[in-house]
């Protein structure tokens, strides 16, 4: 037999729970990516992407209300081999899908991907109540909403119009576990933290935990073959790696070690000595790869690939509506906050904090995201005098001190609260320049992430920086962030505007579209002019891949295309 | 030091002294350790680097000695314009601000789609910037920029003395200005371990007993749970970010050291025979140990003050690693350090090397001066 | 001064030895300022004077033990063994002759010897070294040793580390040591000053007789005169660097020359006399000569410390007034053992005693017989385990601590090392007036300056002194300190534990007459602790014996030196050296 | 001895439980609320409160104390909140790695450093004592962040002589390979303080009695020192060596998160950043047992060295 392909890879943090349910880092995901399969995945190669079916036969048959979803799903599909199906593949059908989304709602697994489909599913919701008045989910309660056709069709009913579910359905947690598995190897939570069972073309290896991952291929993995169409974007690279990769086997690679390294020295050192093959270059190492986005000459030459998209990620400062000194919607409260928003230089953050790897967003829904504008222009534009004269107009006199007070002459000190790492450090620095550049005074306060996350969803933080990954590529996803209902959910600005609400809603129940596009205009706007929030940028994400890595293009969605790739060493 | 020596009593610390005089490392270690503090005075006064967050330079300035990086955008800031321009002297983009304000003057917010949004707003901003468009450049300049931080209207400089950091800070006022918050950290929280651990080891050694047990079992469990946990901890409980802060960490965490040899010499002191004597003749327990013990073993507590105070500069560069370090708008040489661990592999040395090699002159002459000190004060050498 | 007779073939032959210290980056100081003696072979030879008058730098010098980093040899010295220049050897040659042919034996025995060995093993590593012998033969050979040097049951005790072993049994195991390869030259640096009267009597004889079986010759370093008369064949007196006098020991012992020498021999108490004031050492070395008078030294006063022609009766009359009435003092010390157990200690067993007004208490018994624990437990600076002192008919030891704080003015101790008992953080004056403060004795500060100054000069201090620290004091100006400090609040009974043993025998001298001194003037009484017994017979009224703990006999102090009846207090008589 | 044994165990226990007590009472009640972690970003008062129950920090504070205090006697810690590992088996797997480091930089040291000290005593005072000692506070000055920083740069990098980072799974390869470059910053960073500190305790003996004794019965130089010196100086040394490895083990987590080693220390630092509380108590409540053990082994090792301790 040829030698296996062997592909060197490294995460920055260390794993957590391998249960897709419980999932909740993109970290751990690379690799229940790569374990569990979803029903739908997206197109390795189209951009803006595209659905794509996985153990799905065909894309979902939606009705035209987006109440009913129809999925077929493919025969033939098998998990790995395990003593919990006594040591044989054991077939995947739909009952799987629909055990693995009952789980999310199981109280004591506690899953965090549960807000996935709640208030979506017809009776899925009732099932969760029951489940929390007893304390034990009951899995074998058929649910109305998730119709049961035969071993390999499911119908989905929905509470309500929703077009965006079959990416939530390739969300990763959407995965298929087994439930002899679960049984078999659950802890008393019912959690399979480090057992994982899939279907998909890995399976776990070696494991040495916090510290090194091996994926072997499962060999028992449906046969599929590489069959992309290019991009109208960028053809010409992808004609490239169509070339290089069209008809093979899926996968290539037959082994795949993670190692784990948290030190940015540490990981750039092993790459460039080729210990990696593939590597992220985040932001701190940036300036040692990339020049004004580019690659480094040095790195080009040594046939180095780089791979550099915009990430499906909004970053955003927001300021807390509810806080007695920057929230409300009352005149002064909006000139403060617009003063503030003028007054910050978000292209110094990005190139100083983010060192360029940034692109300066002013629409909340980041680019390859359905419902970007990439044409809209911002209010909040930078200028710091007229910030200053905005302050000045609204009574927020400078003291003798020469810092400025409230208009009522109390003290005007800002909290901007960070994490308590180096980034967060840079962020405030930056937004000490900020409030210094208006005379307003500003204290940080950095605080681990727990903590933050708990002030936050009790409305206690000021004003903060934030970033939303896309979990599916849709604008719904961002705008979900300033909706009313969210608050104390995840609309940490605890922004509500009956306006914003209703257009929300409205949007909600609209297929994507201009109709729809039209109404998340109209949407951040009111956000601008009322300086609830103000998008501040999107992340670029830049990856290096040795030169014997082929077919490699970076997929805004995915986390890792690993059995889309080739490796080919020359030694 | 010498103020101590003087003070105390004449004898036994001036004969230290002239111990110390004769020993020319000592003093040329003293004068090292001088030299910082004098430092450490005129920067906290304002005398000196009271500018250092002015953004003189690109950001990563190279050290001038070195010269500058062929411009990329991603290290040189482009520099302002000659003739500053009125609108915004702050501006890295003012041409294209400029472009786009020509074109928005007229018709002010009118030209940004408003997609029928109504800006409450909108009347102030056009006002503003009518006014603007009108008014002479001075009055905006100055309105803007109030807190001094930024050093605006000149041009960055491509090069520094020794370099700048990310911010186009001068590392060496950095640096200076770091030693400032690095040494004040480290003598006060140093004076509130040695305080704490020789009153608790004073009681401890003293009283014996029950007092003793006492203190003993804090002492153990002190000791028992790794620092660096109870470095954790002690920060998990003090929420409040700052210099206090990391003080209070470090004198919570470090009494356990001088309480033990304080304790001992308590304990051999008490039953020496002029606290015998003076026990016979009368003299309170209180006064016994503190003004006749006390004096007997205070070369150990200044000894391990001194170690401390290293330990502790030291111990400042693990807390921000940890991310407990001096707030923003603060700069220790900790934070320094901790902020150049990634600028080694970029290529950008400076700063990695000022904050290390300061700290580690201070370091070293504070240690060395710790030693000749520890002989100078130790009663069997007399 | 040269020795007198120049012997033809020393063993040993010292000359012109100069050695200096080195004090500060340049400045040295000497210690040794050419001395020159010899040792002959086959003989005794003592080598005397006070403390740090060069002896041990000396003998340290022929062993090349001095510290390589500080001390100077000046190149003109020569120290010639069997004829070859130590100086001039090699390290190599050098230690191929210690412990082979000079060994040594140090004034400490504890500290002597590694602590974490066994003695079998210290002894044969020299034999092992130098003999080349194996490990069977050289444990053989020192169970003979530890034999002949009088070990009880050396075939256990030749795996006991020194701890497990008392101070006298050390020393033993020192010696054999040294004498383990038969050198030719055994150099004893004060062999037993750290060893109990009894003890010291049995290891001087061990010496002796070692040195004639063996054939050694021996360099004894003593500052007791009175020990050398014992042992030696020649004497040489050393002071201040120099030698004073060297000679057979019989000449120099009974005709003096130099008049150092005369006041080694005359400060220290004799148990035969009793003068009115002991003399001095600076009344020898004015140059006058006190005349001997009745087997005491007496001086007619001529421009010195005026001696009173008459001697001192001692003793008790049915006339005195009791002061302190002590009956069945107890004191014990608890030791944890085992489980919960602990183990009682009886340090003080039901000591009882009347202390008269103006009058002098002896205690007298070795070291670790409860002497010091009686003084501190009457001062309650331990508590009592039973028994009462009655002080003026109340109860010293039953009293609340704020009652017993007004009798600390009136009941004092003196410690038994001068040094150790002032706060060396303190100035004189502070010490002085620390306890004036506390009893409120003087109206304000003046007064109480006014008054420090006074004891200063009644204890012969100069006012000075008020304004230095202790240190910058000698051993016995410091215990006039201390004196000075306890007079300061006019006790009437004073504690003087062992104010005197760790001086030297001039210094004692001064001391002692100064304590006598005083108590002609106040008419203070005295407990005074000693284990020196002719020190105790010179100044005490009556004299208590202790031994372990219990009081084993008590009489008037001539009484019981005339006609001891104790079979204890006769071993201990039976040990004091006698010379003369 | 035995009953010695029992004993000091015995009062071990009041330590123990000021050390669970504190230990709980700092990250049960001050520290960040996990919850807030493992509802994950979409969380809503409802998924917190269930989070909760289910981790059991709803209940009432002393109930929870005796589920921890239950927990420590059965030496049982349940699983992991963050990853749902056991407890039990996360200081089982991360201990190796962190010994591995540790056990051999230990051993170098210690041998070093009394090698050293003895040398350096032996020409003590003179120009290169000296020398030495201004070089060991130079080089104890810098922090270690810069030796790591550097020596990866340097050493690993940019002359290849070791790997980056990295960890295999045979204790030989760890060992040769990958603990190699750890084990050399570490023993650059501690040996220059172990060697003053060695250095002290040889002169303190070098300046007592039985020294000269040994010289005087003509002894070599070497045998002193090594001999008769050393074994003395044991005893300080045996206390430092002991005192330090437990506290060793959590403070090598530089170490262990530059070279990705998967021990103690790096676990520890993880466990406090996600707020994964049954790993710190476990980790602590083990770290404070070990330290009270080694102070027990300590003893009873003076016993072994030095005749005159009584352990009663
Ligand atoms: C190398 C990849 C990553 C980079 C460069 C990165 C960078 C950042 C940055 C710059 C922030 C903003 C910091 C702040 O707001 O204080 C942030 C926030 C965040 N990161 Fe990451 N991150 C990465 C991977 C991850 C992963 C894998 C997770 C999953 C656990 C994660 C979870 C978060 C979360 C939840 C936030 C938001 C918390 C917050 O708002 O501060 N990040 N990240
Ligand atoms: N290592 C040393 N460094 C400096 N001075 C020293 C040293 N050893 C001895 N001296 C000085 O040398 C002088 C003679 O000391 P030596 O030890 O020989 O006295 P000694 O006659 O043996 O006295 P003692 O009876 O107290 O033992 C003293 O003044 C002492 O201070
Ligand atoms: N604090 C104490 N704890 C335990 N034992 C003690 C204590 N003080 C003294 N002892 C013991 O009590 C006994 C008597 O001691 P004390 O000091 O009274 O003897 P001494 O006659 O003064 O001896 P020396 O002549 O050596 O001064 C000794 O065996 C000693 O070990
Ligand atoms: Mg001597
Ligand atoms: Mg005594």
């Amino acid at each position: 037999a040829p030698p296996v392909k062997t592909l060197r890879y490294i995460l920055p943090a260390a794993e957590a729970s391998f249960d897709p349910a419980l999932g909740r880092d993109l970290y751990t995901g690379h690799i229940t990516e790569a374990i569990f399969e979803t029903l739908y995945t997206y197109d390795y190669l189209a951009r803006p992407v595209k659905l794509a079916s996985e153990t799905a036969a065909a894309l979902p048959e939606v009705s035209a209300d987006g109440k009913t979803y129809l999925i077929r799903l493919k025969p033939g599909v098998h998990f790995t081999p395990d003593p919990a199906f006594g040591g044989k593949p054991r077939e995947l059908t739909v009952a799987d899908y629909v055990y693995s989304w009952k789980r999310l709602f199981d109280p004591r697994l506690a899953s965090p991907n549960s807000w996935l489909l709640e208030g979506k599913v017809v009776g899925l919701d009732a099932l969760a109540e029951q489940a929390k008045q007893t304390g034990r989910f009951d899995y074998d309660a058929p649910v109305p909403g998730l119709e049961q056709i035969d071993r390999y069709t499911l119908r989905i009913h929905l509470t309500h119009s929703d077009f965006s579910l079959g990416m939530i359905l390739a969300y990763e947690p959407m995965a298929a576990v087994a439930r002899e598995v679960v049984e078999k190897y659950g802890d008393s939570k019912g959690e399979v933290a480090g057992h994982p069972v899939g279907t998909g073309v890995y399976k776990l290896g070696q494991w040495i935990r916090g510290s090194r991952i091996v994926l072997e291929e499962n060999t028992g993995h449906r046969a599929e073959s590489w069959n992309f169409e290019p991009s109208a974007e960028d053809r010409a690279d992808d004609e490239r790696i169509i070339r290089q990769m069209q008809g093979k086997k899926i996968p290539q690679i037959g082994r795949i070690e993670i190692s784990i390294q948290v030190e940015d020295q540490s990981r750039w050192l092993s790459f460039t000595s080729g210990e990696a093959d593939l590597f992220w270059l985040d932001g701190p190492l940036a300036p040692k790869g990339l020049a004004d986005g580019k690659l480094r000459p040095e790195l080009a030459a040594r046939g180095i690939q780089l791979s550099r998209i915009v990430d499906p990620v909004l970053t955003y400062y927001y300021w807390n509506m509810r806080d007695p000194v920057v929230g409300g919607f009352g005149k002064e409260k909006i000139a403060l906050r617009r003063a503030i928003a003028m007054a910050h230089d978000v292209d110094e953050e990005i190139r100083l904090v983010l060192n360029g790897e940034a692109r300066r967003l002013e629409f909340p829904i980041p680019p390859g995201v359905e419902g970007h504008d990439p044409d809209y222009q911002g209010l909040l534009r930078y200028d710091p005098a007229l910030a200053n004269q905005l302050l000045d107009r609204y009574g927020y006199k400078k003291g003798a001190d020469g810092w400025r007070t409230l208009p009522d002459g109390k003290p005007l000190l800002i909290h901007y609260t960070s994490r308590n790492e180096a980034a967060g450090v840079l962020m405030a620095e930056l937004w000490r320049k900020t409030y210094t550049r208006l005379g307003i005074r500003m204290e940080n306060q950095r605080m681990i992430f727990s903590d933050i996350q708990q002030a936050e969803l009790l409305c206690k933080l000021q004003t903060r920086t934030y970033q939303w990954m896309a979990d599916y590529p849709d604008g719904d996803n961002f705008m979900q962030l300033f909706y009313g209902r969210n608050i104390n959910q995840n609309n940490n600005g605890c922004y509500q505007d009956p306006q914003f609400d209703q257009w929300y809603e409205a949007s909600h129940a609209m297929p994507p579209g201009p109709q729809r596009d039209a109404l998340y205009r109209k949407m951040a706007r009111l956000l601008e002019v009322q300086a609830a929030a103000m998008p501040a940028y999107s992340r670029y994400r830049s990856m290096l891949a040795q030169p014997a890595v082929l077919g490699y293009k970076k997929h805004p969605i995915l986390h890792q295309e690993w059995k889309y790739i080739d490796i080919e060493r020359k030694d | 030091m010498t103020a101590v020596v003087h003070a105390g009593s004449p004898g036994l610390w001036l004969l230290a002294w002239r111990r110390l005089r004769a020993d020319r490392v000592a003093m040329v270690s003293l004068a090292v350790v001088s030299a910082f503090l004098l430092m450490l005075v005129l920067s906290a006064s304002g005398l000196i680097v009271a500018d250092w967050e002015a953004e003189v330079g690109v950001s990563y300035a190279p050290p001038g000695f070195v010269g500058a990086t062929p411009a990329s955008s991603e290290t040189a800031v482009p520099a302002a314009p000659a003739q500053a321009l009125p609108e915004n002297p702050f501006d890295p983009l003012a041409d294209d601000i400029r472009a786009l304000r020509a074109q928005l003057a007229p018709a002010a917010a009118g030209a940004v789609e408003m997609y029928g949004v109504a800006d409450p707003l909108a009347d102030d901003m056009a006002q503003l910037r009518g006014a603007t468009a009108t008014a002479g450049a001075g009055s905006l300049a100055t309105a803007a920029g109030s807190g001094a931080a930024t050093h605006a209207g000149a041009a960055r400089r491509p090069t520094l003395p020794f370099g700048g950091d990310k911010w186009g800070h001068d590392v060496i006022k950095k640096t200076i200005k770091g030693g400032e918050t690095s040494i004040v950290v480290g003598l006060v929280a140093a004076l509130l371990a040695v305080s704490l651990g020789t009153l608790f080891g004073a009681l401890s050694g003293y009283w014996g007993g029950v007092v003793d047990d006492c203190f003993n079992w804090f002492y153990s469990i002190f000791t028992a749970i790794p620092s660096v946990l109870m470095i954790l901890a002690v920060a998990a409980v003090l929420q409040q970010k700052g210099v206090l802060t990391i003080v209070l960490i470090l004198g919570l965490t470090g009494w356990t050291g001088p309480y033990r040899l304080i304790r001992a010499e308590y304990i051999k002191h008490k039953s020496r025979e002029y606290v015998l004597a003076a026990d016979a003749i009368g003299v309170s327990h209180w006064s016994k140990m503190f003004t006749h013990i006390f004096p007997n073993v205070s070369h150990v507590a200044l000894v391990q003050m001194s170690i401390l105070v290293v330990g502790f500069i030291k111990a400042e560069v693990i807390l921000s690693f940890l991310g407990f370090g001096v707030p923003v708008g603060v700069v220790s040489w900790g934070s320094m350090l901790n902020e150049a661990q990634n600028e080694l592999i970029l290529g950008r040395w400076w700063q990695l090397s000022a904050a290390a090699i300061a700290m580690a002159l201070l370091v070293t002459a504070f240690s060395l001066f710790t030693d000749a000190l520890r002989d100078a004060l130790d009663p069997k050498v007399k | 001064m040269m020795s007198a007779h120049p012997l033809d073939n020393p063993l040993l032959e010292i000359n012109n030895l100069r050695i200096a210290f080195r004090s500060g980056r340049r400045a040295t100081v000497d210690a040794v300022k050419g001395v020159s003696f010899q040792v002959p072979r086959n003989a005794t030879v003592a080598l005397v004077g006070e403390s740090g008058s060069g002896k041990s730098v000396s003998s340290l010098a022929v062993m090349g033990l001095l510290p390589a980093d500080s001390a100077i040899i000046d190149p003109v010295s020569r120290i010639l063994f069997d004829g070859r220049d130590l100086l001039a050897l090699s390290a190599a040659e050098r230690r191929a002759l210690c412990g082979k042919e000079i060994a040594m034996i140090f004034q400490e025995p504890m500290s002597s010897l590694n602590p974490v060995f066994t003695v079998g093993a210290q002894i044969a590593e020299v034999l092992r070294l130098h003999m080349g012998m194996s490990a069977a033969q050289a444990r053989r050979r020192t169970l003979e040793l530890l034999d002949e040097v009088g070990i009880p049951d050396p075939e256990t005790r030749i795996d006991a580390y020194p701890s497990q072993m008392s101070g006298g049994q050390q020393q033993r195991v020192m010696i054999a040591m040294a004498i383990a390869c038969e050198p030719r030259l055994l150099i004893a640096d004060e062999p037993t000053t750290a060893l109990d009267v009894t003890i010291q009597k049995q290891i001087l004889e061990l010496i002796a007789r070692l040195q004639k079986r063996h054939a050694m010759a021996v360099l004894f370093i003593t500052h007791d005169l009175g020990l050398v008369s014992e042992i030696a064949d020649h004497v040489i007196v050393m002071r201040h660097g120099e030698v004073r006098e060297a000679g057979p020991a019989r000449a120099v012992l009974d005709q003096p020359q130099d008049g150092y020498t005369k006041a080694l021999l005359h400060c220290r108490p004799s148990l035969d006399a009793r003068p009115w004031h002991l003399p001095v050492i600076a009344d020898y070395l004015a140059g006058v000569e006190p005349q001997r008078y009745a087997g005491g030294d007496i001086a007619e006063g001529q421009g010195v410390t005026p001696l009173h022609p008459l001697e001192r009766q001692r003793g008790s009359g049915p006339d005195d007034e009791p002061l302190l009435v002590v009956s069945n003092l107890s004191k014990s010390f608890y030791q944890r053992e085992g489980w919960f157990g602990r183990r009682e200690f009886q340090a003080v067993k039901d000591v009882s005693f009347t202390l008269a007004r103006g009058k002098t208490l002896g205690v007298v018994g070795e070291s670790g017989s409860g002497k010091t624990t009686v003084g501190l437990t009457l001062l309650r600076l331990h508590q009592a385990s039973g028994g009462s002192a009655l002080f003026d008919g109340r109860d010293l030891l039953a009293m609340s601590a704020r009652e017993f704080q007004a009798y600390k003015r009136r009941i004092q101790i003196i410690f038994q090392n001068p040094y150790a008992s002032l706060n060396p953080r303190f100035t004189v004056g502070q010490i002085l007036m620390e306890p004036m403060r506390i009893h409120r004795i003087g109206a304000g500060e003046r007064e109480r300056v006014a008054l420090a100054h006074q004891l200063l000069e009644k204890v012969g201090l100069p006012a000075s002194a008020f304004q230095r620290y202790p240190h910058e004091f000698s051993g016995g100006q410091r215990q006039r300190i201390a004196i000075a400090r306890c007079l300061a609040m006019k006790p009437e009974i004073l504690v003087c534990d062992e104010s005197v043993s760790a001086l030297d025998v001039s210094v004692q001298a001064q001391v002692l007459n100064l304590l006598q001194d005083l108590q002609d003037e106040f008419g203070l009484s005295y407990i005074f602790i000693s284990h020196d017994l002719s020190v105790v017979k010179y100044i005490a009224d009556q004299v208590m014996v202790m031994h372990q703990g219990a009081v084993v006999e008590m009489a008037d102090s001539d009484q019981l030196y005339r006609d001891p009846r104790h079979p204890y207090t006769r071993a201990l008589l039976a040990a004091i050296p006698r010379h003369g | 001895m035995l009953a010695y044994i029992v004993r000091r165990l015995w009062q071990m226990l009041p330590t123990m439980l000021g050390v669970v007590l504190l230990v709980f009472v700092l990250f049960n009640w001050v520290g960040g609320d996990p919850a807030y972690i493992l509802a994950g970003k979409m969380a809503n008062a409802e998924s917190i409160a269930n989070i909760r129950h289910q981790l059991g920090v709803d209940q009432s504070y002393p109930v929870q104390l005796w589920i921890f205090i239950k927990q420590i006697a059965s030496f049982d810690f349940g699983l992991s909140w963050a990853t749902g590992e056991p407890v039990s088996h996360i200081i089982a797997t991360r201990l190796g790695p962190s010994m591995t480091v540790l056990l051999p930089l230990t051993l170098l040291e210690t041998l070093l450093g009394i090698a050293l000290a003895l040398a350096v005593a032996f020409v003590r005072g003179s120009l290169t004592d000296r020398a030495v000692m201004i070089a060991c506070t130079v080089g104890m000055s810098v922090s270690i962040l810069v030796y790591i920083i550097v020596f990866q740069y340097g050493l690993a990098y940019q002359l290849g002589w070791f790997p980056v980072q990295g960890w295999g799974e045979s204790f030989w390869e760890n060992l040769l390979r990958y603990a190699t470059l750890p084990i050399l910053i570490g023993l650059a960073v501690s040996i220059a303080p172990t060697l003053r500190l060695y250095r002290s305790f040889v002169l303190d003996e070098v300046g007592q009695d039985y020294v000269r004794t040994a010289r005087a019965k003509g002894l070599s130089e070497r045998r002193v020192m090594w001999v008769h010196v050393l074994r003395n100086a044991a005893i300080p040394i045996i206390t430092h060596v002991m005192a330090n490895l437990p506290a060793l083990l959590i403070g090598a987590f530089l170490l262990e998160r530059f070279f990705g080693i998967p021990g103690i220390g790096r676990e520890v630092i993880l466990a406090v950043e996600r707020s994964d509380f049954p790993v710190i108590k476990a980790i602590t409540v083990y770290v404070a047992a070990a330290t009270m053990v080694f102070n027990l082994l300590t003893d009873l090792m003076y016993q072994a060295v030095d005749p005159r301790v009584q352990l009663t």
